[in-house]
């Protein structure tokens, strides 16, 4: 099976088989936009939970944490409940798109990030954001400091995200629907390949969606070695 | 499971009228929610090309369990539902859901089991193979999912004075697919609609016991969902394409449709070319 | 912190009977004390007397105390250097420009200024080297350029002479020099150098 | 679907729904067996990475962390391809079996325990490492030591690696075979009420593992103080 | 390391022209040298000398290195303090037994040395504390105790006196004294108090 599904990964590739193509750039490009989203607002949040003091602060971090427990399935039926029509944001006409994806991935990546981050930034030499105050820097040179002082774990926060949304299946089947050439991704093309009992292609699917995951694994490693670099 | 009267205004449609000027009119879009073994069998991949092309719009086609899929119905989410429950049909057309049920096909459900056949319930109906698989306790793998297909195991066991407990009745809780997977890998009996067994039957090694009887008749329909749910519900299209469903073209393009050489569906709106 | 008495003639900072307790001990006492504006000042004690906690007070880290603490500087014209200092990971020269680049000092100016600190402290050879690869007295350096460079109001320094070469200790009483605008405080737990100081106060053990 | 959802949980908690208590049960005992034979292997791995040279280890490091990304379904085929009658260890006959998923789930526990400890244990201060071989530690006390001295990184690695396995479906439907009072597990029964249109249950069944796994948040939490307060 | 020439009356150190070179730069170069058993040396010399690199490579940290350099003492007997100490988190007494601990001593001799140890350098009062809020001094002495408390046929103390107050000094020229059978080394930017060690050697700066 695994024979075959090497052999069958490699003969889609060749021949650039259009529906594959499609389903793999789909699941990269949505992977990317919500994990870059969660990104934004985790780090924030990890930020902030790691270095402001208010009222309900450790529960947060907990919910966070538990978070990261949210099955996607759960996170697919909350995300339907408010797109179906007779949901809230019904009016959108969002489920069943690209875009209903990418909001309940970002549900799932976002606790994955903040609870990281928040774990790297609390691990920081607490001279680090003295030193930071005291030479006067502003919230966004000590943002940019923090994160550059903990930038391998938060690297490694952020490929977690990354690899929890472009492998996950609940949410892309119950909003997005596994529409061909509209929603389909790599791993709803693998569910369905594995339903239909057709194992290799199955597993074929799954391989190139683990050859993309090493590419962005590395673009992640570079980019935050990169990053370190640049803004210093 | 009536048929309302709202059916009859096919012309009506604006997406036959593509805009003037635009490049790329928009594309109209119908929403269909239809059972995973429906979309498995591949009759939709011939069907729906077929109508999108002749109507230049375009069919999102949302495989899910029979339960879901009417559910994405009631929500108004769709516009329309390809199953085969017939008692659940009916409580959504009863319901109010649909304004529209067209029966379009059937084909048959097989009782399945080992080679060995240790029950020896070949040669038996359904409902007396199903009674000697209970009364010798052997393996049989059920769905146990609410799907058209556990339904009619269901009501195969009530007609069968009910079904026994017994410690190897196992309950898959998953798709036609993967529970035939199962029942093969333990070597069990089970309960399968025809498109599956057909994709299937050459990755298993379970054989048919018992097939084409009447009580094992798996009928298909389609249902248009109720526009009043939402404005959004492109029923002129999904009446359109039930219009289309029980047409001669596609009724034909169901009949001819072969797996593995093996025709898969038999036609209801064809009478008089339907064998059988 | 309130407003001071005299605000004519007023000092640097005026201290009445801060005490800060911490675990249920007092870990550092002060009485009524002044520091006049622009005077150098040597803070010396045992260790463990609390030297490095009335800087931190001083310096606006440390904000849990009793008594009055009355500082003629905003915290941000104030630095702090610790005794054992953190470095960003990062070149010496961005770590020298650190507080330049928050200050928005212009490119050109920031490394002209921070070049010419790693000189005063001798390890301008180093600018370009990371941190990591620094020796003890080559980080204490590094530190003291990049709070020297900012000529606060208010300098910080605890025991900035801990690891130093004489050599280095020379530099740290030039470079201080510099800086005249600067009130200067700082700790050793052993007595120093006369010339470097004008005055001494002296912390006791608890 | 919420409100109805959170009532239904509390009915089933409340009544003690004996199905809803063994799939409970048994999506707890699994996790944890699978999270505690991922946390000594991949702790393990990430210690070795982190503290050994040997050629090929910065290719090791970024296939597990490649790892990650590898999709539960695959898993979830891999291990059918492995314990199917037809396979390698079909003898043992355990396909479909909790076994099984405790298997698969190793799999998908491991690279994120053995990446995200590598991570915490190459962020330690190097000092450290050399203190502890200058005093004398050995080999045990040294590993101690520094998973102490990285304990807070640690315990999200292996909460990050339960969440993962608590909430993961694939594996557990393709091996487990989500048979009732058998291999059935919340995720699975969440999966099931949704396909069967139940989706208020399905919530439901998500929300009573979203409160187990705030229990074992808590108490990784509680664990990894005590621990640090332990051995020292 | 290759076994010594004479075995008979063969030194703890024997230094044949050892380089260490980082980044294509000479950082440490000590010429012919030999540090007799028993004996306590100081070791002092520029910032940046290459001081600590030298202690590193006697306590077996540094291994690359040109020359050569025989210590008649398994790795295992050498203990070495950083410039910069590392208390591993816990308490004072947790840090002391540490090497206790990896000696496989009995519990009750491990508790009882600690102490001792910790009393010699004036920190057993703090003995329960955790060692995240320890002043700079009380650190370096617990550094010191956790090392001296083993005893070691090489003792490598890297700028010991840095943060410490004049008695702190005394405690530890008095604790050395203890340590009969150690071979200690002690580094220093500045010349160290004349009552410390027996002999000194100079670094100079490449
Ligand atoms: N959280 C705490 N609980 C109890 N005692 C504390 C706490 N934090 C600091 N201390 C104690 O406060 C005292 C003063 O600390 P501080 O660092 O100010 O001393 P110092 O004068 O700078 O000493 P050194 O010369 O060693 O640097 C120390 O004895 C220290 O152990
Ligand atoms: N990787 C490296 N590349 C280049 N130079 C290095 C590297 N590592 C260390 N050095 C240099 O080696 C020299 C010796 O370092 P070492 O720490 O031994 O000095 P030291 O005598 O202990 O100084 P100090 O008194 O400041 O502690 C320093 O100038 C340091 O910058
Ligand atoms: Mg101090
Ligand atoms: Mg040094």
């Amino acid at each position: 099976m695994i024979r075959e599904g090497i052999l069958e990964a490699l003969q889609l590739l060749l021949r650039r088989d259009a529906s594959v193509i499609d389903a793999a750039t789909r699941s990269l490009w949505i992977s990317i936009v919500a994990v870059i989203a969660a990104t934004v607002v985790g780090i924030s949040a990890g930020l902030l939970l790691a270095r402001k003091r208010f009222p309900g602060r450790s529960l947060l971090v907990l919910l966070l944490r538990v978070g990261m427990s949210v099955p996607t399935v759960l996170i697919g039926l909350l995300c339907y409940g408010l797109l179906s029509r007779r949901g809230t944001l019904g009016e959108l006409e969002l489920l069943y798109t690209p875009t209903a994806i990418i909001l309940g991935e970002f549900f799932l990546a976002l606790p994955i990030v903040a609870t990281l981050t928040h774990g790297a930034i609390t691990r920081l030499d607490p001279r680090a954001f003295e030193t930071a105050r005291t030479l006067g820097a502003g919230p966004l040179q000590r943002t940019v400091t923090y994160l550059r002082e903990a930038k391998l774990a938060i690297a490694l926060a952020v490929l977690t995200a990354f690899s929890r949304c472009f492998t996950e299946l609940g949410i892309a089947m119950m909003v997005g629907g596994n529409i061909t050439g509209r929603t389909r991704t790599l791993t709803t093309a693998t569910a369905l390949e594995t339903a239909r009992g057709e194992f290799a292609s199955g597993v074929a699917m799954s391989l190139i969606l683990l050859s993309i995951a090493m590419l962005v694994t590395l673009a992640i490693a570079l980019l935050s070695r990169e990053a370190a670099e640049q803004v210093s | 499971s009536d048929r309302q009267p709202t059916d009859g205004k096919p012309e009506s449609s604006k997406t036959a009228v593509p805009h003037a000027s635009g490049s790329s009119p928009p594309e109209s879009v119908l929403k269909v929610a239809s059972t995973t073994s429906t979309r498995d069998s591949g009759l939709l991949d011939v069907l729906l090309p077929e109508f999108e092309k002749a109507n230049n719009c375009r069919i999102d086609l949302i495989a899910v369990g029979t339960g879901a899929a009417l559910k994405l119905g009631e929500a108004g989410d769709v516009d329309a539902v390809l199953v085969h429950a017939r008692s659940a049909e009916d409580k959504f057309m009863d319901g109010g859901h649909g304004i529209r049920h067209e029966p379009i096909m059937h084909n048959f459900f097989i009782i399945a089991g080992p080679a060995a056949d240790p029950a020896q319930a070949k040669g038996h109906d359904a409902v007396s193979a199903l009674q000697k698989v209970a009364t010798g306790e052997h393996r049989f793998v059920s769905r146990g999912d609410d799907s058209g297909t556990h339904k009619r195991e269901q009501s195969l066991w009530l007609k069968a004075e009910g079904r026994p407990e017994w410690e190897d009745y196992v309950e898959s809780g998953q798709g036609m697919g993967p529970t035939l997977i199962m029942a093969d890998e333990m070597n069990a009996y089970v309960l399968t609609d025809e498109g599956t067994w057909l994709k299937q039957s050459d990755k298993v090694q379970l054989v048919p016991m018992v097939k084409g009887a009447d009580d094992l008749k798996n009928p298909y329909a389609m249902m248009v969902v109720n526009p009043d749910k939402s404005s959004a519900i492109n029923a002129d299209l999904a009446n359109k394409f039930s219009d289309f469903l029980i047409s001669k073209r596609a009724q034909e393009l169901i009949a001819n449709y072969e797996i593995k050489g093996q025709r898969l569906f038999h036609p209801d709106r064809l009478k008089q070319e339907t064998p059988e | 912190m309130t407003s001071p008495a005299q605000s004519t003639t007023r000092s640097m900072i005026d201290i009445t009977d801060l005490t800060v307790t911490k675990g249920g001990q007092t870990i550092c006492h002060v009485a009524n004390t002044t520091f006049a504006h622009g005077s150098t000042v040597g803070i010396t004690g045992p260790n463990g007397s609390g030297k490095s906690t009335l800087l931190r007070v001083l310096a606006g880290i440390e904000t849990a105390f009793a008594g009055e603490c009355v500082v003629d500087a905003a915290v941000k014209d104030r630095v702090f250097v610790h005794q054992s200092p953190y470095l960003f990971s990062g070149t010496v020269l961005s770590n020298v420009e650190y507080g330049l680049k928050a200050r928005s000092t212009s490119r050109s100016i920031r490394q002209e200024q921070a070049v010419l600190w790693l000189e005063r402290f001798g390890v301008a050879h180093l600018a370009r080297r990371s941190v990591e690869s620094l020796s003890g007295g080559e980080k204490r350096r590094t530190a003291l350029a990049r709070a020297c460079v900012l000529q606060p109001k208010l300098l910080l320094l605890d025991e900035p002479l801990a690891d130093l070469d004489p050599a280095g200790i020379d530099s740290v009483a030039q470079s201080l020099n510099k800086l005249d605008a600067s009130t200067i405080l700082i700790t050793s737990p052993s007595p120093l150098p006369p010339d470097l100081t004008q005055a001494t106060i002296s912390l006791r053990q608890e």
